[in-house]
């Protein structure tokens, strides 16, 4: 058994409205960085035992699919590094 | 905070010896400020704390008094300020979590919190209330207790130190009363609820300490609440609450594991041992000293019968909740911390508990800030110009516009028993369903006048929750008090508390309103100043009849408008006209006639019970006009008031005892009849009348200056 | 005729709910807790608002893997009866799939608790049948993520089957795509609304119109 | 100039509660995956221009440091791509 620190990086689908990282972005020209495309999303960390990479890249992604994320306004990435 | 040469002696006497490293940490808790009142025991011991209603009194997590067919509530209000200075979304957030189990503590359905805060006016300020209101809105909306009411000014004094109290109110049957003691040698000690982690260490010792060159180091990790968590802890523990087998519960605040199950000893006379190695942890590696002095939120200690803890643990893992036995009752009268069988404190609980040496300060009146002299100043040679103007800018300052930015943020008609919510009314008003009568709440307080006159502050602090009560038809019931001041060991500041508390108890004697709970908040103040001593107030009332509250509003063109209570002589001393156009609340306040409040508060009680009132609303923040203006605000509806060529201090100061009210034409002779026979002053000032408000020559219409009150804070945020 | 309130951990408007279907309406009405499988005896099921969960991750995201929630596919399919979601409850229907699109965060970034005004955009279903269409209705909202949120595909398969039931009239208080405050599943037997309809089922609140939404589902089943 | 595109990953600080990522955890082993340690921060993306990757890199840090990540509890990190 293998551990592995696992990152999955859930962004809103870029068809979508994200009002957050629109008010993030005004805030941030205020503070005299002027930034394109800002998005706020959200970014989990977990850590998780399995036998390979692609064992627990595979379980990992199940559960982002059905829940971490929501297909239809989210997408999202992962990260996997072992312990 | 480190215990003084004198409380380290008192305790190795008491001892026989010297107190080891845990136990010293056992001590440095419970003698804290936060927790043993030393500066303020004796002071408080001049408010009133009894009444025919009082059901439980100071003493307890909160206090009772009870409203009819044997319903009671059970409320308190209590302060988060230092927390929410340091970080305010987490830190009001855990303020409404501590409060609101402090009530469940009493086995009382929490139905209402209100909020009273103190902001300064710079930008850091704006960012401390974007972030409390959205701290308060986080924990309150989550845990499905509606936010009614509360009150928020701005002033400099608070620009670092912001002031965040918060007032829980709780329903409950009398027979479901339920106090904070262990008893019954062999009864178990049960720990229920979250995980206890390495949060908020030293919060205690912290909020007897004050912000000055608040450093990393000295600032005990962050406590973040946990909303889901505490909505599970209420019900799961009102749920516990039906069970016989419960003696005594109690809240974990700050102190936590070292103050509360010492505490419910002591209340009990018993003694407690408790197995540290029981306690479910969130890092296993937490030492004894760390696991006892965490303040890891949404945690509560029950004592039950022997036999029985298994009932209870089956009730909490049903929510999803930790509960553990960590501890039974014993018959030596000490608090004993075992750690894998060996014992690794053990200290007397009532040298623990209340054995703290009773500061005596010496007290030195306040230096009197600005000119003492009352001011009566003729404004137009100011050049402060109209009338109107003095109106308009007076609703656009951010302690008198409209806090909709903030209420709107809170759930407030969760519970489905608001009658009478935030925004329209003086007070919020409940219903118990199925009954017939009321529950009216309110609270407040107002720093600047204590910062001049604190005996008079004081007074007004209760005067005011009172008008809030009557202004809806309710009758004042009791009182629960928050005491914000700064260092105590200043002897300026301890002589501000002293007054005010005096100005508190003389107005709650001669209005037969006791104290049943409340909480004192002292070290508020930065490095660069001090708050104004403020004392916040929260009221409960009884509206005896649903059907006959009184509206704030206008209600019908054609109505008479009359202003009632105390008519000449005041002075514009204090009020947020002098702070608008002056800069300066300088200018000393009226002293209060505390007869006239008794005759005031009898006759709104006999109006509202003839049914004489169409409408009333107290004098406060920006004196009579604005009062009028608000009440237009609610329907729309204009007034045309023959002051004449009213002075300043008429239409803008703030000088006590005053409300205005309106009746229909027909009623205008019942309605001076019975203010004659309470002995209440009147005169009228106007009549209801279109879109517009008519004074002293000048009009303006309500819409424009709704639109002013309206977007003043929501441009400022 | 037995009407079902879920209770999830965090659910806070389970009790107001029940008070309305109970006690106001007289209908035999049990509290369920979430584990509850065993759906047949209930006509009508109601997923009440609140914060189930604590709304982590996203509202009503953790909730939908509940072992009742698990169950209502298969209560639909059979056409047992009537399931309505109220503010956390049509988030929760939401992420279950068995309502359409998604609820998010409003576009204020902000939680919002006042009345709105609703128009019924739709009264041949059962949650709305007892009202006119067209008609306007105020009704309390408390939410902070209660953006309706759908792909044009969708959009237009709500409009073409009429699945869409309540929308905000005038002001839009969470920037929901076309002001859509209420819909229903193809079936017509799934609702979910963001307004609460419980806590205005009483004069002492204002208009009381909030019932008639319950008394249309009652009377159509 | 450049274009970069930004990713700032916040986290809640180690030594602090975080409620959310709790529930996650617990749902997740519902969901049959036993993970722990389990964290919800926040992903941001955005895009800015600079003359290098170190100016981006300070111009985004400064604004992370103040505003995107709230010191007293959380922690960030910083990751650059250039477009
Ligand atoms: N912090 C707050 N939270 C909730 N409601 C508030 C708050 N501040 C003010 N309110 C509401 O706004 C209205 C006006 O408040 P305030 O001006 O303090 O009233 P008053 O001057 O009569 O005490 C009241 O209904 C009050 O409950
Ligand atoms: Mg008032």
């Amino acid at each position: 058994m293998k551990e592995f620190l696992v990152r999955v990086l859930v962004e809103p689908k870029p068809e979508l409205l994200d009002p957050q990282g629109q008010a993030v972005e005004r805030a941030l020209a205020e503070l005299g960085l002027s930034a394109q495309g800002t998005r706020v999303g959200k970014y989990i960390t977990l850590r998780v035992k399995a036998l390979s990479a692609q064992q627990a890249r595979a379980r990992v992604d199940e559960v982002a699919r059905k829940f971490l994320a929501n297909p239809v306004i989210e997408r999202y990435s992962l990260e996997l590094e072992e312990l | 905070m480190r215990l003084s040469p004198e409380e380290y002696q008192r305790i190795c006497a008491a001892l026989g010896r010297r107190p080891n490293e845990l136990e010293l940490g056992l001590f440095e808790l419970n003698w804290s400020e936060h927790c043993s009142y030393k500066s303020s025991k004796r002071l408080l011991k001049l408010l009133p704390t009894t009444g025919k209603h009082v059901v439980a009194g100071p003493g307890e997590n909160a206090g009772v008094i009870e409203l009819q067919n044997t319903w009671c509530v059970a409320f308190k209000v209590e302060s988060h300020n230092h927390p929410s200075a340091v970080e305010p979304f987490h830190g009001a957030a855990t303020g409404v979590g501590g409060i609101i189990r402090d009530i469940l503590s009493m086995g009382a359905r929490p139905i209402a919190l209100l909020d009273s805060l103190r902001f300064g006016e710079g930008a850091h300020a704006r960012r401390l209330l974007r972030g409390v209101v959205a701290g308060i809105s986080h924990y309150g909306n989550c845990v499905g207790v509606p936010t009614v009411g509360g009150d928020v000014a701005f002033d400099e004094a608070y620009a670092e130190n912001c002031l965040v109290n918060v007032m829980c109110v709780g329903l409950l049957k009398k027979s479901e009363l339920k106090r904070a003691r262990a008893g019954g040698v062999g009864n178990k000690i049960l720990l229920v609820g979250a995980r206890t982690g390495r949060d908020g260490i030293h919060g205690a010792t912290f909020a007897s300490q004050d912000l000055i060159g608040e450093t990393e180091a000295k600032r005990p990790n962050v406590q973040v609440g946990d909303p889901f968590t505490g909505k599970s802890l209420i019900e799961a523990t009102l749920e516990v609450c039906q069970f016989p087998e419960l003696i005594g519960l109690q809240d974990l605040g700050a102190g936590g594991l070292a103050t509360a199950p010492a505490e419910m000893a002591a209340r009990g006379g018993v003694g407690i041992a408790l197995d540290l190695e029981e306690i479910p942890l969130r890092d296993p590696t937490m030492t004894p000293s760390e696991i006892l002095l965490s303040e890891s939120q949404e945690r509560m200690v029950l004592c039950v019968q022997a036999g029985s803890a298994q009932k209870f643990v089956q009730v909490y893992r049903k929510w999803g909740l930790e509960a553990a036995v960590i501890g039974e009752v014993i018959a030596e009268r000490v608090y004993r911390i075992r750690h894998e069988g060996r014992t690794i404190a053990e200290v007397p609980i009532e040298l623990l508990v209340g054995g703290a040496p009773v500061g005596a300060r010496c007290d030195v009146p306040m230096k009197r800030q600005g000119v003492g002299a009352r001011c009566n100043v003729p404004m137009k040679r100011q050049g402060v110009g109209a009338r109107c103007d003095v109106l308009k800018e007076l609703l656009r300052s951010a302690t008198i516009a409209s806090k909709r930015w903030i209420f709107e943020q809170y759930d407030h008609t969760v519970q489905t028993n608001t009658v009478v919510g935030p925004g329209s009314h003086d007070a919020a008003v409940l219903r118990v369903k199925g009954e017939r009568f009321g529950i009216a709440v309110t609270i407040g307080g107002n720093g600047r006048f204590c910062q001049i006159d604190p005996y008079e502050g004081g007074v007004r602090a209760v005067c005011e929750a009172v008008h809030n009560l009557i202004s809806v038809g309710a009758r004042p019931l009791g009182i629960t008090d928050c005491l914000n001041f700064a260092n105590p060991t200043d002897p300026q500041v301890f002589w501000s508390f002293e007054q005010t508390i005096r100005g508190m108890a003389k107005a709650a004697q001669a209005l037969e309103l006791p104290f049943v709970s409340g909480n004192v908040s002292f070290y508020n103040q930065s490095a660069e100043r001090q708050i104004y001593p403020t004392p916040i107030v929260g009221m409960v009332g009884l509206v005896e009849d649903l059907g006959k509250l009184v509206p704030m509003g206008f209600q019908r063109e054609g109505d008479l408008i009359y202003l009632i209570g105390q008519l000449e002589g005041g002075h514009v001393g204090g009020s947020e006209f002098m702070k608008v156009f002056y800069k300066a609340w300088w200018g000393d306040l009226d002293r209060t006639d505390i007869e006239l409040e008794r005759r005031l508060l009898r006759a709104m009680l006999a109006l509202t019970d003839r049914q004489i009132l169409a409408s009333a609303h107290d004098v406060s923040e920006g004196g009579l006009c604005v009062a009028v203006a608000e009440k237009g605000f609610v329907r729309g509806l204009g007034a045309r008031l023959d002051l004449g060529d009213s002075c300043e201090e008429f239409l803008f100061g703030e000088w006590p005892s005053r409300l205005v009210i309106t009746v229909a034409p027909e009623c205008e002779a019942p309605l001076r009849k019975t203010l004659e026979e309470f002995g209440v002053p009147y005169r009228r000032v106007g009549v209801v009348s279109g879109d517009s408000l008519e004074f002293c020559g000048e009009r303006v219409s309500i819409a424009e200056l709704y639109r002013i009150y309206e977007a003043a804070l929501p441009e400022s945020v | 005729m037995r009407a079902a309130v879920v209770v999830f951990p965090g659910s806070t408007c389970d009790h107001d709910t029940y008070y309305v279907l109970k006690e106001l309406l007289g209908v035999e009405t049990d509290l369920v807790w979430y584990r509850e499988t065993h759906l047949d005896p209930y006509s009508l099921i109601v997923l009440p608002g609140g914060f189930s969960y604590g709304d982590y991750l996203r509202a009503g995201a953790i909730a939908r893997f509940a072992p009742l929630v698990q169950a209502l596919p298969e209560y639909v399919e059979r056409g047992r009866g009537i399931v309505l979601g109220i503010c956390n409850g049509f988030q929760i229907l939401t992420e279950a799939r068995l309502l359409p699109g998604a609820l998010t965060k409003n576009l204020s970034q902000r939680f919002l608790c006042k009345t709105v005004k609703v128009r019924i955009e739709n009264n041949a279903t059962a949650l709305t049948r007892l009202f006119q269409l067209g008609e306007i209705v105020e009704l309390p909202i408390a939410h902070g993520e209660g953006r309706y949120v759908a792909s044009a595909e969708t959009l237009e398969s709500l409009k073409r089957d009429r699945q869409i039931v309540l929308r905000y009239e005038g002001e839009n208080p969470n920037g929901s795509l076309e002001q859509i405050a209420g819909i229903c599943d193809k079936t017509g037997t799934v609702f979910g609304m963001m307004p609460h309809p419980e806590r205005n089922s009483e004069k002492l609140f204002g208009s009381g119109d909030g019932v008639r939404f319950f008394q249309s589902v009652l009377s159509s089943l």
